[in-house]
């Protein structure tokens, strides 16, 4: 078992965001989080990873309870994110955006820094080889030293999951990463979503409006509807549900969207 | 208790005179994000406005107010096209740095001899100060006025932005720039019309505090643009029920420390206030902390 | 013609974002810009509705030239622009919002009823009138983006990527939609990184590559040619 | 004929910043001082060659101002700086170069003398903070009667504390009571809370040892509160603005003064007359101080008979019963000076004369 | 020769000292303001707490040391720079705790108020310990900062910035700036860093107050009052935010400027000093609203292990 999310529940004023919602992941699945417009997906995000707390429920990592830490403890039990509005640190260079994830997992303290130690060095090599690494799987080597800002919409994106990936996650959350994307970058997006789910055996779980992206890839999906689960299952059987179809899909030919 | 009264009512005249200040504050704060330092010395400037037309004019007092709040608000434009509106795009902190160099430029510009000058002038009353008693406590009719004309600037200001299409547009501004000016606001038109209405009221203000504490001098506003400020943090900054009570509350806080522990104390009291409110409410007591979704 | 954009040359400082770009859209139309990220779609509707200035070229509208005027002056021409990232103002309410779009109008009753028909089309709006727009969801705020536009009763609509993070059935109903308001009168330039849905909806449409026009024509055709499809609608066979 | 001698000396007095208008008054007095000796023939043979600077009454550009005039202008005796905060680093700095320096206004102690210690080069030619507070103290006593005072003093000014806490040990001392003593800041305008508290204590004198411009604001918001005490105070009531931002709140206040305008001694008269002729007003007591200060440096100029800075110290400090337009003084050990004060009243808006006590 | 008798007059020699002490305390707010983002309006507070700290131990002990040898002297001057500093961290430490739980303004306003709160303090500081002296002014200073002293502190203050910030904990605190709530997702304990951010820079100030009160030798509550505080922030800001070279080209423009026209401004337009300035200061930031050198550094300072 990876996560396990029990009677999850999160209110904003009035609205219930978030309403007993329930599911388990076991580890290296790629599980989809679907649902209308505001049913509570990006909440649940944020719940999980501890930048909302939720008014009830729980949530267990690899069996432990994490709900209600704050978020650099739950980045560390190996939970990392991207967001639905991109954030990265527009200011800073495709490299050090990436470095910074790694931070956690450095091995010299501010004396060795300053004093500007063997450590020091030693790490800052072993920093960027690892680093370079993500980059090339991205393809944004030769952008290492241009400022994050600076990049096309697509590369930010591509840049926010080597970020996450670079905090050396067990369990990665994906908040519609293929938003403003063309269909022809949502396939290369899905391919690429394998491949690193595999080379470092990852779970996924992803929030995605697209469904060829959502039913391609995904193994099982949960889907929202103001704020409880509707249903869940494999995609061939979400695709027929008529809750689902009613809330969600609408009556017309999938394929298009 | 008669005393505690007698100070409360000294405390009110101070915190009516920092709300006018307070009020123009927060608006140009809500609206462009400039916490903009000169406006003390806008304030100032209002108080020389007056004292020259009442010394040198002679002016009856409603064309006193007058001259000071047109003679406010222009130049609160001019100093918004200056230096703040080639900056708007720039980081904020750059027009805070600019707002910083106005407010020294005001005041030492304003020190020379061929301006204002640098004595410390004495301000001419318009009218007699006449006090009433009720029992032990003395009120002047100056309170009286300065409670009437603060009141009337508030509801006049309220319905300003809150029932008109310029109020409108300057939420809209405040909220996003761009956004407004493709729903038809001319966003250039607000922003100056709210740096004058701040100015506006900080003429008022420039008048009324003339009239009560009756010595000026161009480095007066320093201190009452301060604590004006700080009432509109305090309050909410961007709100504008906010400023009036953060401006009461500083007045309190002020006249109440020197009454009863030591005046030495009153702008770091009225601080530890400020601090302890902050802490406990982040965005004021009346301000909206600014949504954001993650 | 109702808007005629003659070569069109935009910078962001040192970067080249348009390099030369006519085009235009007859009056009841709907056309459609696709193109790559980064191609300067968005730039094209800025440009257009006053947000960033052009260093040279022309806009025209009904013939006159409207390139150089401030976005206020634009819009109130009747040019409605919903912005990419939407640009709800996020600490007014949703009514607050929908009134910002009709500033410019002095009809109140006119105003009251449009007000009608957007919470018809966006039951969800008519239910969160008092809730800020920056609390909202993605799609919520994208509804009421396009409602606030529709407040300002435009003779054009220009529209950045409408249909980003919608869900399927908000998506297909947000088309379903603009058809619509385009039967009734307006005319729409519309900005879409859902090729599907951009092509079927419009009549003609414009391939951008970076800064310039590479492909124009009807959408059906644009449908059929391969090249669009290989690079645009993800097309494997192609 | 041989080119003419010359010695420079310098001035450091605040001109910009919120006490410029001290400052102007400080180097109106001493151009005319300046160009009286020169018009004289100068002072022991040598042309008077003057460097005015700034200190925006800061210590920091006070420092950096003395450090100019010593080493870049080389020159060999300064007046100044105005304020007690900027003349300490003076103090400091012109005691390290050995170059003879007189304050004409600053009141603290420290400034001649700092830990137990004489800056032998650092004179003054005013009162020290605690001869006034002693003054007004025994006349309000003896002379006025009264039993219970009250203080209000500008805690971060060190003219106004001292004086404020000589006065209240003083008139302790002689038996009064003091019912209140409390504080206020700079830039306080409101002293109503004050006031208020003042009037509940019973005090039938009230002093008020600060700068006019302060002063008249106390007043006239006292009256406008109901007070009816008896107002006394130091020298720096003395301006004619103070009636202007007073009214006649302040009729009938007694303040100890260098002298008096309209004392009848000629050379008063005769310096009265020359600041207006040239400014259109009446002098104050910083501007009359540092006229005082600067001729007393030039007497001493005359007596070195040189621009050496070591003579001119010696003359200096050696100086006695000088004849300045604030009275005759002389300098004592601590390079201080000793000298009479007048008490003068305020009566229908102008300064009379009331007696004169002697240290 | 003209030229070199000027540069070496201890008048500019003096001034030089001073701008290496600004800008030991500027690179301070440039690590809270510039790379962390804290919005401080408080740093001369921290400056004079520094300041008052140094002076008051140098003055009190250093009679046990002073007086015996020149190294003994010198060695306890560094003693009580050091205590200048770490009193300035403890006390950002105590503030920071509480306070840096704000964001931005609201930040700023709160150390603005507690600039105002330190002055008060140091206003009234006499009634506590008689040697601070007060509103009078604290004297009696030996003056132990000489060239030597400025340009060491100077030294290291760049060193140890330069090699911080490039660091995993330099990148740490930009980040924070940038986006806290990215940086939290990362694994980064946000307020943590910019407790550590906030007091290291703080710490700076300390160690250049000491070094101020040591070269003035003259102590006044009013050096350190919120209008300094300002004085910091714009030689950040005009130097550019996040640039080491920038905050020291700043600190010496600034403090030569200032300097520069007592002697160069002809004599009649002395009280024009203070005119010129802010007008000087807004054309610039006018002109360069991002700074004078925006965010580029001189090749010693930049990174190495970033090429
Ligand atoms: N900080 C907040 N304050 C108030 N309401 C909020 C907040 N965050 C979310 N909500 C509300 O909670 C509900 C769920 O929002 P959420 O962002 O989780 O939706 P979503 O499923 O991610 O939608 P979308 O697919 O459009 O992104 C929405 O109605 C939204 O308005
Ligand atoms: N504010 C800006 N500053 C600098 N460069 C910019 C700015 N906005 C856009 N650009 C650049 O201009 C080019 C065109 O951008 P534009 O936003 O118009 O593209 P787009 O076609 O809308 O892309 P997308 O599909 O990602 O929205 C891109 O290279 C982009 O990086
Ligand atoms: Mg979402
Ligand atoms: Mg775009």
């Amino acid at each position: 078992m990876m996560l396990e999310v029990t009677g999850l529940a999160k209110r904003f004023g009035g609205i219930r965001a978030l309403d007993g919602v329930d599911f388990r992941i076991d580890r290296g699945e790629l599980v989809g989080i679907i649902g209308p417009n505001g049913s509570g997906k990006t909440t649940l995000f944020n719940v999980i990873t501890g930048i909302y707390r939720p008014d009830r429920g729980g949530v267990a990592m690899e069996g432990e309870s994490i709900a209600g830490l704050p978020p650099h403890r739950i980045s560390r039990k190996g939970i990392a994110r991207t967001f639905q509005n991109i954030r990265l640190f527009p200011n800073l260079t495709v490299m050090d955006n990436v470095r910074i994830a790694h931070h956690p997992y450095v091995r010299y303290g501010p004396a060795a820094a300053i004093f500007r130690a063997e450590s020091f060095y030693r790490e800052e090599r072993r920093i960027r080889e690892q680093v370079e690494e993500y980059l090339a799987l991205f393809s944004l080597q030769d952008r290492r030293k241009e400022l994050a800002k600076n990049l096309p919409y697509g590369d930010q994106r591509k840049l926010e999951i080597a970020r996450a990936l670079a905090a050396c996650p067990k369990l990665l959350l994906l908040d519609e990463p293929a938003a403003g994307m063309n269909p022809s970058e949502v396939r290369k997006l899905m391919e690429f979503v394998l491949d690193i789910r595999a080379r470092f055996s990852l779970t996924v779980l992803l929030i995605e409006h697209q469904m060829r992206l959502v039913m391609g890839i995904c193994e099982r999906l949960v889907v929202l509807d103001f704020g409880q689960v509707i249903a869940r299952g494999i995609p061939s059987e979400i695709r027929k549900d008529p809750l689902v179809i009613e809330a969600y899909l609408g009556r017309g030919t999938s394929s298009n969207s | 208790m008669e005393n505690f009264l007698q100070q409360a009512l000294n405390g009110l005249q101070l915190g009516l005179v920092y709300a006018l200040i307070a009020l123009g504050y927060t608006m140009v704060y809500g609206i462009v994000r400039l916490i903009n330092f000169a406006h003390g010395d806008v304030f100032m400037v209002g108080s020389f406005l007056a004292f020259y037309a009442i010394e040198r004019y002679r002016l009856p007092l409603p064309a006193v107010f007058a001259a000071a709040v047109i003679g406010c608000g222009i130049l609160a434009v001019v100093i918004e096209r200056v230096a703040y509106k080639p900056l708007r795009n720039a980081p904020r902190i750059a027009s805070l740095i600019t707002a910083i160099g106005v407010s020294l430029f005001l005041e030492y510009f304003t020190a020379l001899h061929q301006v204002f000058g640098p004595n410390y002038y004495a301000f001419p009353r318009p009218f007699r100060v006449v006090s009433f008693h009720a029992g032990e406590i003395a009120v002047t009719n100056l309170q009286a006025i300065i409670l009437a004309v603060t009141v009337a600037c508030y509801l006049v200001l309220r319905f300003i932005v809150y029932r008109t299409r310029v109020g409108r547009g300057m939420r809209a501004v405040s909220y996003d720039v761009v956004t407004a000016g493709l729903m038809g606001v001319n966003v250039n038109a607000v922003i100056s019309f709210t740096f004058g209405l701040g100015a506006a009221l900080a003429g008022v203000g420039g008048v009324l505090y003339g009239i009560a504490y009756p010595q000026i001098h161009t480095f007066m506003g320093i201190m009452p643009g301060l604590k004006a400020f700080t009432a509109a943090v305090l309050g909410g900054i961007g709100s504008i029920p906010g400023a009036v009570l953060g401006a009461l509350i500083m007045g309190q806080s002020e006249t109440l420390t020197a009454a009863y522990l030591s005046s030495t104390y009153r702008d770091g009291i009225a601080f530890l206030i400020l601090i302890g409110v902050l802490l406990w409410k982040p965005t004021g007591i009346l301000g909206k902390p600014r949504a954001e979704k993650v | 013609m109702l808007l005629t954009i003659e070569n069109l040359v935009v910078y962001y400082g040192a970067v080249q974002a348009l390099r030369g770009v006519s085009f235009a859209v007859d009056r009841g139309e709907i056309v459609s810009l696709i193109g790559a990220n980064g191609a300067g779609k968005s730039t094209i509707l800025r440009a257009i509705s006053g947000i960033v200035r052009p260093s040279s070229g022309s806009i025209l509208h009904d013939g006159v030239r409207i390139d150089g005027l401030p976005p206020h002056r634009i819009a109130r021409l009747g040019l409605a622009h919903v912005p990419e990232g939407r640009g709800v103002f996020a600490n007014m309410s949703v009514l607050e919002n929908l009134e910002m779009g009709a500033y410019a109008r002095t009809s109140r009753q006119e105003t009251r009823e449009t007000l009608e028909r957007v919470f018809a089309l966006f039951p969800r709006l008519s239910e969160r009138t008092g809730q800020l727009a920056g609390t909202l969801s993605g799609g919520e705020q994208q509804m009421l983006a396009i409602g606030r536009a529709m407040m300002q009763r435009p003779v054009i609509l220009l529209l950045d990527e409408p249909s980003m993070g919608l869900s399927p059935l908000l998506v297909r109903e947000i088309f379903l939609l603009l058809a619509e308001i385009n039967r009734s009168g307006t005319t729409i330039l519309l900005v879409e990184q859902n090729a599907y849905m951009a092509l079927s909806v419009a009549r003609r449409a414009y391939v951008l590559e970076t800064g310039e026009i590479r492909i124009e024509g009807k959408a059906a055709d644009l449908r059929e040619n391969p090249e669009v499809r290989a690079a645009y609608l993800g097309d494997s066979a192609g | 004929a041989a080119e003419a001698k010359e010695i420079r000396i310098g001035l450091i007095t605040p001109l910009s910043g919120d006490v410029k208008t001290y400052g102007e008054s400080v180097k109106n007095s001493f151009l005319i001082a300046v160009e009286e000796a020169n018009a004289g023939g100068g002072v022991a043979g040598m042309k008077i060659d003057y460097v005015i600077q700034d200190d925006r009454n800061d210590p920091t550009e006070a420092a950096n101002a003395a450090n100019l005039l010593v080493n870049r202008y080389r020159v060999k005796a300064i007046i100044g700086a105005v304020t007690s905060k900027a003349s300490i680093p003076v103090s400091d700095i012109i005691q390290a170069a050995r170059i003879p320096t007189l304050t004409p206004t600053g009141t603290n102690p420290k400034i001649t003398v700092a830990d137990g210690k004489r800056k032998d080069y650092m004179f003054r030619s005013c009162f020290i903070d605690p001869f006034q507070g002693t003054v007004m103290a025994r006349f309000s006593r003896d002379t006025l009667k009264k039993k219970s005072a009250a203080v209000l003093y500008d805690a971060s000014n060190d003219y106004s504390k001292g004086t404020a806490e000589v006065f209240r040990d003083a008139f302790r001392k002689m038996g009064g009571a003091v019912a209140a003593y409390e504080a206020y800041g700079k830039d306080d305008v409101d002293f109503s809370a004050l006031l208020t508290k003042v009037k509940g204590s019973g005090a039938d004198v009230l002093f008020l040892p600060d700068y006019y411009s302060k002063v008249g604001l106390i007043a006239r918001q006292a009256r406008e509160k109901g007070l009816k005490v008896q107002l006394v105070g130091p020298d720096g009531w003395d301006s004619p603005d103070l009636v202007k931002i007073a009214g006649d709140a302040i009729e009938g206040g007694y303040f100890s003064n260098h002298y008096s305008p309209d004392d009848e001694r000629p050379e008063v008269a005769a310096w009265v007359r020359k600041y207006k002729e040239k400014h259109g007003q009446v002098p104050d007591a910083l501007g009359t101080l540092a006229y005082d200060g600067t001729k007393l440096l030039f007497e001493a100029i005359r007596r070195a008979g040189s621009d050496d800075p070591k003579k001119i110290r010696d003359a200096l400090a050696s100086i006695r019963d000088f004849h300045g337009v604030t009275g005759k003084s002389s300098l004592d050990r601590n390079g201080d000076s000793v000298k009479s004060a007048a008490i003068v009243k305020i009566e229908g808006g102008r300064q009379k004369f009331v007696k004169t006590v002697n240290p | 020769m003209a030229i070199l008798d000027e540069l070496l007059n201890p008048y500019w020699i003096q001034i030089f000292q001073h701008a290496c002490v600004v800008a030991v305390s500027a690179l301070g707010l440039n690590i809270i303001f510039g790379f962390t983002g804290l919005f401080s309006l408080g740093h001369a507070a921290f400056y004079g707490v520094g300041a008052y700290t140094a002076a008051l131990l140098m003055k009190s002990y250093a009679g046990a040391y002073g007086d015996g040898s020149f190294l003994a002297s010198q060695a306890a001057f560094l003693g009580s720079l050091i205590c200048g500093g770490v009193a300035a961290a403890l006390l950002a430490c105590l503030v920071g705790l509480p306070v840096l739980r704000l964001t931005s303004d609201y930040l700023g306003v709160a150390t603005l108020g507690f600039g105002v709160i330190m002055k008060v303090v140091l206003d009234n500081a006499d009634a506590f310990i008689p040697q601070l002296g007060g509103a009078r002014g604290m004297t009696g200073i030996a003056r132990m900062t000489s060239i030597p002293w400025a340009v060491l502190a100077l030294s290291a203050a760049v060193l140890l910035v330069r090699n911080l910030v490039h660091s995993t904990y330099g990148r740490v605190l930009v980040a924070i700036r940038e986006d806290e709530t990215a940086a939290a997702a990362m694994g980064i304990d946000t307020f943590r860093y910019k407790v550590i951010g906030f007091t290291l820079g703080c710490s700076f100030a300390g160690v250049a107050g000491g070094l101020y009160a040591h070269l003035y030798a003259f102590l006044h509550p009013s050096s350190f009052d919120f209008f300094k505080s300002f004085d910091v922030l714009m030689i950040v800001v005009l130097g550019g935010l996040g640039s080491m070279t920038g905050t020291l080209v700043a600190s010496f423009g600034w403090t030569f400027l200032l300097e520069g026209l007592r002697v160069f401004l002809p004599p009649e337009y002395i009280e024009f000093r203070w005119v010129l300035i802010p007008v000087l200061l807004i054309v610039t930031m006018l002109l360069r609203p991002q700074g004078l050198l925006g965010v580029r550094e001189i090749p010693i300072l930049q990174s190495r292990v970033n090429r």
